[in-house]
This record gives C-alpha cells, structure tokens and sequence, in this order.
C-alpha cells in the first residue's frame, strides 16, 4: 500500500504541538518578520506516528536480515549504546558549556582515544571528523600541513589503487592534490612493479592511499614493504580504513606503517547507520602527523581536561578546523559502548567470526559462483560474474532477485577492478543458521540462473514493496521536491 | 560473548568447509611481524551491566541542559523535542538500516528524504535542498567550494557575524582548493561592510543572519550587488527556528543557503550529531554536494523514490565528483522532519514566537542589571551581552550557583573577552529567568 | 515468511547476556538443587532482535492504521506517557520502599484519584483493580460487603442485560452471586417492563451490572430511572465502564446515580494495549460502598501520604486485599499523563469527537449496510447482518474480506442480541481522511458482496500474513506447548 | 489539541452528513440533569514539555532503586533488564496491537505467546502454562478457586510461609465463593505443618518456595500426601530467577504452580504491572482460568497460532466461566520471554546462581552484625533478619543514609516487628552490599 507524502496528509494550519499562546510582546526582529504561509504541513500526533511507522515497514533493516553490502560492514547495532547515547551527560549537554561542567564528556572522549590509539598502536587520535570521507580529508590535510611544514609542497600528487572506494581519489582532490592510480595485480593487490615505477626518481610524491584490507577483501600481503617505499620516497602511508573490522584485535594499523587512518565508528564499532549516517570517523595519525591534528581537541589539566579550541601553543601546528564543536559525541559513546562491551578477547573474536563467516560464504558458494581472486579472503567475500556468462542474467538481476528471497542484496560492480562485481560481508553478526539459509538461497538462485529464467530476474524484484525503480527517469528530469497540484478544478475546466 | 551468535562448533565446522585448520590460516597474508601475539593491553569484555553504570557515572559528571536553568546557543540550540520523535527514529527499520541504495526496499528511508528536502526547501524558500550534510559548518564550507565551481572565480568574502567555527571550517577546506577567503574582523554590527567588499573577482559573500552575535541582517541588498558582479550570495543560518519568524534567504535572493538544523528534532549532543542543511536555486543543483532523492515511478507505474543525480558523487564520478561526501546525517535529517511535521507552519510559528518572547523578556530583565548591556537592536532568540567582567569568568561564577548562562564569545574566536552570547528558548521558563538574574547580579556585582 | 520459534533457534548452551563468572561460594540451597537442563533456548542478541523484529512485523496495529472493535476504544498511545512511565521515579520503585522514599509515587496515585473522581463526580476511588474485570469484582464486592454490613446477605441475585460483557456475568458469579438476564428493548436498550418485574416484591436483589453507554453503542436514556429502581428494591448500581470515552468530560456517572464503576486506563485513558494488557481498572465508588474499599489506599498524614496496607483502623470496613502490592502504578503515570495533556477541554473534545466519527461511519454507511437500531448512536456504530441476507457471505467472511483491505476487522457476533453483529468503534484518534477511506473501503466491498462475490470472502484474508487459521484444529487437538521433534535419527529407521 | 486530527472544518462537514445541528444533538439521549453545563472543574490542556516537567519533579520526589544500595524483595525483585527488552516491548506492533482476536493479522503477539506458555511450562517442570495472570497473587487466588472445581471440595490450606498479600487476595477471592482458608501463622519455620492438616476435606494446599521468609521447601512430601487425599498441590513462587538454581515445582509433584514472574523482564513499577505466570498438569488444563495460545494451521497448512480452548473464558461461557479474567499481562508477558530467550537455560543458571553468591555474601556480612541475625536455614537470593529493634524503624533510619535496606516483615502482615526480609540479586555490588553493613552497624548500634 502506498503511504502518502506529508503533504498530503497535513495541512497548514493543523498542528501536533500544543504550545501555549504567546504573549504577544513587542517584536525585535526589525521589519524582518516572515510573512505568509511557509507551505509546512502540520499532521496531529497519531497521524504523524501513522506515517512514519507505515513508512518504516518499507525499508529492509539490520533487524530484520542480513545485510550483506561488501564495504560497508552492517553488524547488529546494541540497543545497549541507543541507553548509553541517551543519556543526559552526553546528549544533553551543550558544547560550549564552561569546561568544569563537561568533564564527563571530555573524559568519554579521552576512553574512545585510549581504545582507539591502543587497537591501532598509534600515538594519537583525531575525534573531529564527521564521517569516514571526512577523516580522509583529516589525514591528508594533515599529510599536506606536514608536507608544507617540512618545505615539501611541490609533492601533490597522490598514489590511489584503481580498486579503491571513490571517496579516496574525491578526498585527494579535495585537498587539492592529483591522483595517480596504480593498477592492481592479478591476485587483486597492489601492483608492486607499477608502484615502484610510480615513486622512482619522484619529488612530487605527497603518498599513497590504500585500503587494507583491499576492497577485494584481500590483505596486502606487501603492505609494509608499501609503506618502505613510500616512507623511502618521501611520502606518507594513508590508510582507508572502511575494513578494520577485518583486522580489531589481531592486526594494528601501526605496526603495518601506516601514517594516518580513519575509523568508520558506524561500521567497525557499530553505531547504527540510520539509513544514511550520521557516521564518525576518528582518525589516528602517526608521530609523524600528531602535531598537525585538527582543532579542538582534549588535553589533560592537572586532574581535570580541558578543551583546546584555539590555534596557537597547543595547537601551534594544527592545520585548522573542520567542523563546529568537537565532533560525533552521539558516536563516541555507542562506539566506546561497544568497545567495552566486546573487551579486547570480544573484539579479536569478532574479528575472527568476520572473517570466518566471509570465507564460509565464499567456500560454499566457489562451486556454483565465480570466486574473484583465489585463496581466503579477510571479512568479505568478492565474486565476479563470469558464472552468469550465457545466462542473460546480470549482476543487478541477481541482485534484485536476492530482494525476493527476503534478503538485501550485496555490494554490486563495486570494486571496478572486476568485472560485475559482488562483494558480500556478512560480518560477524550473522549465525551458521543465517548463513547457511543465505547460501542456499544463492546456491538455488544460480541454479535458476543456469536454467535459463533470465526472465523472471528481470522482472525481479516482485516481492517487495516496490518493483523495480526508474532512477534513468529520475535524473533526466529530476523531481527533488513536492509541488502542490496544479488545482483540480482549474484542470477539470 | 552477547553479540557474537557462532559457538565453538559452529566454527570447528565452518573452518572444516573451508579447508582451513584454525582460524589463523585465514590470517596467513599478514606480514609475520604484523601479527599479534596476545590480546590488546585493553580490559576485558564486560556485562551489559557493568557499562551502564560505568557510563551512568561518567554522564553525572557533567551538568546537562535539562538539569539547570540554561542560555547557551552559539550554533546548538536547546529545544524541547517531542517523545514521538525519539521513539520513531528508533524504529529498527530507520535505525539499522543502510544508505538507501536498493530502493526497492528502502522506501522508508527514501520517502522521507523526500519530505525532508522539501521541507527545507519551504523552510529556507529555496527551490531545492539535498538530503543534508554532517552540518551547518561544513555545508558552509562546502557551499564556498561549490561556489568557485558555478562562477570559475575564487575569492570569498565571509561575513564578520559568520560564526567562528563556520568561517574556520570553511578556511580549512578552502586552504587547500586555492581559494582566497577576504579576512573578517569578528565583531557585532560588521556585516554590512561586506557589501563594500563585493567586487568582480568575488565568487561569493557568506552572510549569516541571524548572526553568531544574534542580530539579524538584511540580505536583500547584499544579494543584489552579489548578483551585479556575478557572485553568489550564500546565506547561512544556525537556528532553523529563526525562520519560523524571519524572512527566509530565499525571498531575499539568496543563491545558495546552509544553515545547522539541529534545533528541530535534533538533541545538543556535546556538539555531535548535528544536521547540516543546504539548499539551492533550480539551476544550481547539478552543482550541489551531497545526496539528493528524488522522485519516479516503479516497473508498475507506482510512484516512488530513488537516490539520484548522483554523477555529481565521489561514488561514481570519483575524483571529479563536487564532494568527497558520502555519509549524511540520515537519522538526524529523519528527526528534523518528524519534528517539522508535527509542528507543521503554525507550530514552527508559534514556536519561534515563543522563543523570540523568551528572549525579548530575557534582554530586558539583562539590561535591567549593572554590568551588563544588551548590545543588540534586533535579535530572534539570541543576542549579545556586554560585560564589566572577562565573561569566562562570569559564566563559570554562574555555573557555581547551578546557571548555564551563555556562551562568551572568546571561546568562538580569541578576543571579545567581555562579550557573552546569551540565549532563551521556549525551554527558559520564567523561573529560569529569574534564577539567571539573581546569579547574574551576584557575580557582576 | 514464517518465522521459527525460538526453540528452533537456539540452545540451552547459548546466551545472549554476558554475566561475570560465578566465585563458586558454599550454597544455602539446602540440597534442593536443581539438575539437569531445563530446555530454555538462548539466542544471542543480534539473534532475539531479529526474532522478535520479525514477529512484530506480523502483527497489526494501531500505528499503523485504524483498529475499530467496538467495546475497545483503540485509540492513539502517545508516545509521551511511554517515556513518563519510565521515569526512575515511578518504574524503578519498589512497592514496599519506606514510605517516605516514595512521596513522588503516592502524589501521584493520589492526583490520578483526583482527576477519576472529578470525571466521575464520585467521592472515592480504588486504584488497585488490574483489568477492567478485576475492577468489576472489586465493585461488586464492595456491593456485597455493603449488604453484608446492612444484614442483607440474602441478597444475592443480580440482573444483567443480555447485550452485558461476558465479564460481567462472570464477575457476579466469581463473587458468589447468580445471574438473572434482562432482556433488551425493541431500541437496543435495558426492557424496563422487564426490570421492573425483576424487582417486584423481591428481598434478594444484590444490584444491577449495567454498560453505559450499553454494547449497542446506545446511551440508556433511562439510566436516571434505572438507578432510582434498583435503589428503591434495596440493591445497588454497578456500571461497567467500559465506554466511559463516550462520556468522559460531557457526562458525570455520579450524576446519574452509579454506585460504583470500573474505567479502564487502557481504554479510555490510553494505555497501550500491549498485545492483551497489562490493563487497569480503577473503580469508583459513591458514598454508600466508599468504605469497604480494598486495601492498600493513599491517605493523607499531615503534609505527607501515607499507604493504608492493613485491616481495621481507616480500614475498618474495607473487603479486604484483591492483588499485592498496590496496582498497576505503570498505567497511573501514562492515564494521568494523558489527562493532563488532554486536559478538561481535550478530554471533552476527546469525547466529542469519538462520538461524531462514530455517528459519521454510520450514517455514511446506513444506505448500504444495515443500522441495528435507529437513531445516532454514541461512541460506536452497531450493524447486524441483514444486509448480507442471500449474499453468501457472513459477518466473519466480510470481517476477513477487511483484512485484506489492510483494516483490522470490527467487533463482530457482539453484542449478542443482533444478528451478526458488527459494532466499529473508531474512537476520536481518526482523522477525517482515515474514516473516509475506511467508508469507501467498507462500501466497496458491500457492493462485492452483493455481486455475488461470495468466493473471494470466504477465501479472504489472503494478504494478510497468515491465511484463515482453523480455529476447531487448534482446540480439538491443544497444542500449547512446544515440544522437541521426535529424534531425526530414530525416526530415519 | 496534538491527538485530535480533526479541526473545525471536518467537524462541521461531517455533522452535516450525519444531518445533525450540533455536537449536542449527538447527546440527546443524556437526561437533561446528568448533560454538563460547562467543563470540569480540571485544568485545561498543557503543552509536552509542562508535562514532562511535572512528571519529572514528582519522579524526583521518590528514591528510586537504582539510585542506591537496594536491598527490598518481599515479592519485587530488582534484576538487570538487557535494553533490548525494553527497546522490543515498545516496538509500535507490539505495543500497540489489541488482544490478539484476528489471528491472521496477530501472530506476532500469538507466536510470542507460545513461546511464553513454553518456556513457562520448562520453568516450573509443568505440562502447560497460560498466557499470563495480572500477577502472582491473583494468579493464586485463581489457582484456590480452580482446585474447588477441580477437586470439588472447598478447603483449601495455606501454608504459613506464603507471601501474605497472596494469602490475603486468595481469601478475598474465595471469601465469596465458598471456599474455607485455613488459619495460617506466618512465622518462618512452619511451612512443613501444613503436612499435618492435610486430610480428605482437602482441595487444594498452597505452599510457596523459596517462601515469604526465603526458607526453600521441599514440597515433594506434601505433594505425595496432598494426592494420598486427592488433594492439589498448588506451588508458589515470588521470584522465578529461583527456578533456575533450585527444583522445579513439577518435579516434586506440584498439580498447579503459579507465581511472580516480575523478576524477569518486567522492572519494578511501584508494584504493577507485574506477570502472573500459571502452570498445570495437562489434565487440568480445561479448567484453568486465563487465556491460551495454541498451534493450528492456516487454509495453505503453514504453522500459526490461535487463542484456543475459549470455551473456558468470559467471553464465551458467561456465567460459567472458569473465571472472569479478560485482560492478561501481554506485553509483560513478551518483556519476560524476551530476556528468558536471551539468558537461555545458561544464562538463567548464571544469573540465579550470581543471585546465590550475592545473597550469601550478604548474609555473611549480617551475621556478623552485633545486633542482626539471619533466621534461615536455607534461602536463595532473599533471607530473614532478626534484629534487637523494630525492623520499620531501622529501614527509615538506612534510608536515611541512603540504603533501602529490606521490607519489614510488619509491612506485609501485623506483627512480626523485629522481623527484616533482605534480598540481594546480581545488582548489589560489592560497594553496596558494604554500605549496606556500615549503615546497618550504625543503626543497630
């Protein structure tokens, strides 16, 4: 059943606040007033409540399955951390309250950065960064600010794997350097022989980003002789680090050279993803970087903390701000929730279950699925379509199909470096039971592929609460808002 | 472990399908020194238990806005949000779901986008908005980029009432872009000046009224020799609900319009999450950062809604795209709208009239005190106060004695150490009002 | 998609809660140790969350459309009175605390009495009945106990009409009293030619139980007269409460002479119904049964309260103690929340309104389906079958057909004194677009039933979750347990 | 008015399809003397935030468990409720669905049952359980009056150490239904008595364990004596965590078993809701009181569930019901077969057995008390003191400082002054159980 737009429901004049009547006190907005309507519908309360719960029955959820996007780690959110985020300490406090009144606060962020720093070894943690794009721009900038420190600002040009999430390659760009991409190797890693040619005889090399685990769900077996290399050439190591949910507790980024890496809080450590955000994304910065973290961050003060706001002593290297305040507060404390739940043997454990889970997946289904790169892969499993070769079904019918069988579907054509790609991670959170349930679904999906019901794919999906969507449609002539009717009687005449 | 459903015999058969002996053949790609030898020097994992009253301990040791009579703004504003909200961002179905890329079954999500676009749309009187940004302070930023891409010009005048943190951010970001950013001198009653600054290598001018100093700003005319020399006039905004009750940057010719939404719907979270919100002119749109949903129709002719225009996007367009961004503010942009909804054009009208009530009496009863001096002549439900004591001072005095009386201006930008921005609510009672006085008049004294 | 139960998910070997290892003390069980493994399934907690999401989802409800059964006042739960609720306060109090810990709960009790009292213009109320029916028998057995004190123990006949709630025949039989049946009158109301024959020269009528508004959604406009007769034959009024949404603000039971009344908190002063409770039956009572109220009750003590827990004393007549503790404290936070917010104006306009979108359902559905009884009715609409006469169709046939419009069916085969009864209560949460489709759909399908669709009704629902149940199955053969499937093994033999 | 969605315009269209004047007209039938003239003498409507701000002060006018060492049983048992339960119960399908009557559209709430009816029946070591009772007590006085039915007898003897509000709701219930109450002495040490009075006159006999005191009983003799006469055993308990340290009920021949089942899932309250929890043996089942859900088929032959055996109840039978229960404790019912699903049978184990340590712990520290001494022999999680003053004045004066130290026996039944039941569960930490021996010491000092 279609739910209507909010516009459609309400109307202006109806409300679902009661307020009291205002006073009617002189006005000191000087002639600025808002005249007439402003067109925002009002619904009452159990209209308002109706809407968005028959709105929400719409959408496929963590809770309800298996969600199994490649890169994006969907794990089972605690509803232990929505308590603990709710709590009037963190949600309730302004951020600009005099310091003696959010040492609370203060002292949260200080445990995040201590969790964060000792599973990276790294000796420091920026916390500002909104998301994980944005602690990209957090590394690079700082990689920059060290570079222009040291006299080095000739070296823009940036060295991104062609396998990499586009955010890297954007995030380059947007600190004003250039890309160089370096091809992948034909067991889906870095080319070294490529890297190598990139970086000779260079002084324009600023450094390299890299995702590790790859975005094929591979180790860079050659990582640290990567970071020798670039280290050897004058650059930095930034390290994506969408996959450390392959690495919590086993791995530490630091140990491997890396300079600089973000944290996805909503994906490694679980702060829910909301349908799109908001995320967080911390980033731990080498001895090299430290200095040049962004403002403000948390000091210790005799016994007490304290924020440093400003540029200048602290902070005298500090390549500036990025954001209002001091960052996702809401996800520092799900994330440290988490953290603490797990405990360092909960975490290494469900790194492990990640991993194990990704290559269950990929061992049951290698048989009847084209697996990408031979060997184990670390917590996501990559196909590629040639198993689909001859069948007229394609990696977005196989998708769509997935959708009738009561599951989300995969990451598609996602990473380029294969062709048609699906990249699935269960993550740690999914039994034998789930899984085992979704492997049979693959397993019979392919079948029907094999046998020749290409048709039926690509009506796919039919179970779901909408068929398939005209986005071709949707960006030719874009409808980005709701405009009332043109009116009914003026069209009847 | 709670979270971890696979048991020992789940995993000896699953490394048995696999092929591998244990769980570290699956490790075997990790550089040898790389490897860990034993757990993280970090405690152990704990009962749900344990970390509710560890955490609950940690909260106490702050002092929340609910608790005490409180008059902090500067960009995050207390508002009293409505339990429906609250209860329906925690649906599972909004809650642990993802960025909606399979639209088929994300209709929820998509939906709501939709209804959260336009309203800010209507809001702002823009022509069209995206589906948010982390938040104001970073859609400014990105709105400066976005400008030097429209007018191929690079010069950006950023208003002295722009909020500190904004105009800072945004000097980060377009640091690197090779774009020039005219210098401001951070004081009340500046802003005018701009319009003498506005020249033809000006890509844009960021206007923010209210500003961070509470006084609102008249953009028409700012607009008006913005578009004479081909610039953009980018309006920004901290307090969504100012737009209840003041002109909206649309009807005063603004191009491009950014502004923090966290007033509705969106608690103070210690400054995180917030909402940011950007909204545009129709022709501009394809120049916009950030995530649009927009509408279609489904293989049986149903309406529906789908992500779009998304070759403006890091995801496909890489590195051409108009931002890095990916992750929005999704469940922030929901809170926004069920808010919205509820309140609806009389709600948000009656509530901005309340909280410019609140305020208006707020400044008298402040003006009444020695010591202290309303500097503004227009305000919505914030302005400035003049001290005869460094107003760091004066509000860690007032939180001795139980009041969050405002926010000093030096903790925004060095300097101003005698000016406080003090702000009242619907959420400032009478009362509250009264106990602020008293307190103030016992440390200005 | 079926869901399994939680037996076929998990183990008695799993948990889905960390608990610290015991220390492994000396026992003071006293041998009595319990062996061996209970059976209890543990699921982990992305496990239960995904079960139980899943189930949810299998259930309608009133946030997600309107749920009009008659006699249930299914009305709009703020959300509000939830978060109340929880306040530390109030949920996590224990009943026995030290009564000066617990101020803040007994104020409340005692402002909840005031609102009830004032609604009902009665001077007292007993705020521990946990149901509507357990409020019923705390009305009659304060009757009883009242006679009892009088020297009238041989009063023990009590007249019910046949249009009564099942509970109230029960209730008077649980308190020891027999059930005598009055008929109904030609207009869906108490046959006063009957009733007054009922008390003719009689000395064993305890009292009458009487719904008003009645079942039929009719107000008893003889209820003045009523009240008059069973006092004048030595008996007393109970009043079932259960429509007081039809009243509440606009009426006053005590002003039409009530000796006692139940009200259900979660009818009438919406708290959530929870899938079948819990509930609160708060009963008032006039000056004739106020002292023999159960135990325990709010007292003032100066400028304290305090609990009367014990006989004797400001408890001298009272019929003793119905439940532990003190009532269900969880629905008094959520009523007084809502009276507060609804206030006396909301309340009356609550009334006003679920009486007129009862009145509009029926009159805008009178020409095609057919109106029990003449004239507006109060809170809800009563039809009866005739208008299905020769269709093929029955009352349940045409509730399942609405199922499949995506409504919850009305209250159907009650009252039992129409045919085929279908009596809706929309109750005033509805807006007028809900009703309207509501109408359009009903009307449309009277018309498929008239077309001789008979067919697709008794194949209906058949987009609900589940098909048609069979009920006979289910009580033939009771199966109320889940039990271990015999062993796979075995059975393979 | 936020819940109402109707407006001025809607009222007056739709009094005119019904072709009535006024709101009025739709109350004719009210006699004139009972029709309202003007409101209620109540304040009128308020806005969320006054309310909330009203609760919030006269929530803070209580001492709440968690807030400090808490030490009260006596029936209400604080336990540690995962937020999972919480955040499930309050899903919008769950809470707001009305009893399940339509089962095609409510096997959400019916399938949940089921597995509550399951895993009560594995709990207690019964055949079957019912949907749930109000609570505990009025579980019990159903039970009594059930025995009469099944028995046909009407004596029914309760044992000395059943929790007297029990004891109490069972004789108001019975009191009207002809049913004698043997006298009782509630004193510890008693409960093996009832063996003696045990004799062909006898319905039912009611035993708890662990008992008001926290003495466990070993219930198999009186089982075999109680059927030697063709009498009931109906079990009792306050606490079910206990069931999973000590027998089951079943095991020892109980014919009923009823109890609290508050302790799992459901938090305190101030005493309601609470979750009446109902086993038998399958003989019984058609005459138990209360609700049942059981397994059918639908017309394509999957699995569903159904209320059942509706011939029992009021709706159906009328006067001749097995009781006159309508409403049951559903969505307590859902909260404790939630967490029971997440402690499984290991978890219940842990969780009774970390409630033992506490508890011994505790009692260990009392006994050392000059002043206090621990009556039982043997207890679960909740014990009997003795002190040398009246036990209502000593938890006044722990209050005081700050420790809610136990239930008088004198607050449940007269008498008994010196009498203390102290219980402690899994959330008396270390910290608190030594606050708890400081304040005491004080005290009795």
């Amino acid at each position: 059943q279609a739910v209507k737009l909010i516009f459609e429901v309400g109307t202006p004049r109806r409300t679902g606040i009661d307020l009291p009547e205002p006073k009617g006190r002189a006005s000191r907005l000087g002639g600025h007033e808002r005249k007439g309507e402003i067109g925002l519908p009002g619904l009452s309360e159990p209209e308002t409540m109706r809407h968005y719960v028959r709105l929400s029955q719409k959408n496929y959820a963590i809770d309800l399955g298996i969600y199994p996007l490649g890169s994006c780690t969907m794990k089972h959110n605690p509803r232990l951390n929505e308590k603990v985020a709710r709590m009037p300490g963190f949600a309730d406090v302004h951020p600009l309250q005099p310091i003696s009144t959010v040492q609370g606060a203060l002292e949260l962020m200080e445990q995040l950065s201590h969790w964060l720093m000792t599973l990276c070894n790294m000796p420091a943690v920026a916390l500002t960064p909104k998301a994980g794009a944005h602690g990209e721009l957090c590394g690079m900038m700082a990689i920059r600010a060290r570079l222009d420190a040291d006299g080095q600002s000739q070296r823009r040009r940036v060295l991104v794997p062609e396998s990499a999430h586009g955010t890297n390659p954007a995030t380059a760009v947007q600190c004003g350097f250039t890309v160089d991409e370096i091809p992948a190797s034909g067991d889906g890693r870095v080319n070294m022989d490529a890297l190598r040619e990139k970086l000779e005889k260079s002084d324009d090399v600023a450094g390299i980003m890299l995702t590790n685990p790859n975005t094929c769900g591979l180790f860079e077996r050659d990582i640290v002789e990567i970071a020798d290399l670039i280290h050897a050439a004058g650059g930095y190591f930034y390290c994506d680090g969408a996959n450390f949910n392959a690495l919590v507790g086993r791995v530490r980024p630091g140990d491997l050279g890396v300079d600089a890496m973000h944290i996805n809080l909503h994906k490694t450590f679980s702060t829910p993803h909301g349908g799109g955000g908001p995320g967080s994304g911390p980033t731990v910065l080498s001895d090299a970087l430290k200095d040049f973290a962004p403002l403000p961050f948390v000091v210790k003060d005799g016994d007490k903390l304290k924020l440093v706001e400003h540029e200048g002593g602290d902070a005298a290297a500090s390549f500036g701000r990025m954001c209002a305040f001091h960052g996702q507060m809401g996800m520092y404390t799900r994330a440290l929730t988490y953290m603490m739940s797990h405990g360092s043997d909960g975490l290494k454990q469900a790194t492990e279950d990640a991993v194990l889970n990704a290559n269950y997946i990929q061992a049951s289904l290698a048989d009847v699925m084209t697996v990408a790169f031979k060997g184990t892969c670390m917590h996501e499993a990559l196909f590629d379509d040639r198993f689909l070769k001859d069948t007229g079904v394609d990696t977005l019918d196989f998708a769509k199909a997935m959708i009738d069988e009561g599951y989300h579907p995969m990451t598609m054509y996602f990473p380029l470096v294969v062709h048609g790609a699906m990249l699935i991670e269960p993550t740690e959170s999914e039994s034998k039971g789930e899984l085992d349930r979704f492997i049979q679904s693959m397993r019979s999906l392919v079948e029907r592929a094999k046998a020749g019901e290409a048709e039926s794919f690509k009506q796919a999906p039919v179970y779901a609460p909408m068929r398939r969507l005209d986005e071709t449609r949707a960006a030719r002539n874009p409808v980005l808002r709701w405009t009332p009717p043109a009116d009914n009687a003026e069209a009847a005449e | 472990m709670r979270y971890l459903p696979l048991n020992e015999n789940d995993r000896k058969a699953m490394l048995d399908v696999i092929g591998a002996d244990s769980i570290d053949d699956l490790f075997q790609d990790v550089p040898e020194k790389a490897r860990l030898k034993a757990l993280v020097d970090l405690p152990k994992h704990q009962s749900e238990q344990a970390i509710e009253r560890h955490m609950a301990k940690l909260s106490a040791k702050s002092v929340s806005a609910g608790s005490v009579p409180f008059f902090c703004g500067a960009g995050a504003y207390k508002h009293h949000i409505p339990a429906t909200v609250d209860h329906l961002i925690q649906r599972s179905e909004f809650l642990t779901a993802y960025t909606p890329y399979q639209p088929e079954i994300s209709q929820g999500t998509l939906q709501s986008l939709f209804e959260f676009q336009t309203q800010v749309a209507l809001l702002t009187g823009m022509d069209v908005a995206n589906a948010s940004m982390y938040d104001g302070s970073t859609a400014c930023a990105e709105a400066v980029v976005m400008a030097k891409r429209v007018t191929r010009k690079s010069r950006a005048i950023l208003a002295p009432g722009l909020h500190p943190h904004y105009a800072a951010a945004t000097q980060t970001l377009a640091s690197t872009l090779d774009i020039q950013i005219d210098e401001r001198d951070c004081r009340p009653g500046r802003d005018d000046h701009v319009i003498d600054h506005i020249n033809d290598d000006t890509a844009c001018v960021v206007v923010q009224s209210p500003n961070v100093f509470g006084e609102i700003i008249d953009l028409a005319p700012i607009a008006e020799k913005a578009h004479k020399h081909k610039a953009l006039l980018i309006a920004v905004f901290t307090e969504p609900v100012a737009l209840g009750a003041i002109k909206s940057p649309g009807e005063q010719g603004a191009d491009i319009v950014v502004g923090e939404g966290q007033g509705l719907g969106v608690g103070l979270n210690f400054g995180g999450p917030h909402v940011g919100l950007f909204a545009c002119t129709k022709k501009l749109v394809r120049q916009m950062p950030g995530r649009l949903c927009g509408e279609t129709v489904d293989a049986n002719g149903e309406r529906g809604f789908v992500l779009t225009l998304s070759t403006r996007e890091q995801h496909i367009r890489r590195e051409k795209a108009t931002s890095n961004i990916c992750t929005n503010s999704g469940l922030c942009c929901l809170a926004f709208t069920i808010h919205m909804s509820l309140l609806g054009d009389a709600g948000l009208k009656r509530l901005a009239a309340l909280n410019h009530e609140a305020a208006c009496h707020l400044a008298d009863v402040i003006d009444g005190i020695d010591g202290a001096d309303v500097v503004n002549e227009t305000f919505f439900n914030e302005f400035t106060v003049k001290l005869n004591k460094p107003a760091t001072e004066v509000v860690e005095a007032l939180a001795e004695k139980g009041v969050l009386g405002g926010v000093p201006v030096s903790r925004l930008t060095e300097g101003n150490e005698d000016l406080l921005l003090v702000c009242a609510t619907e959420t400032a009672s009478e009362e509250d009002i009264h106990a602020f006085e008293t307190a103030l008049k016992e440390v200005l004294s």
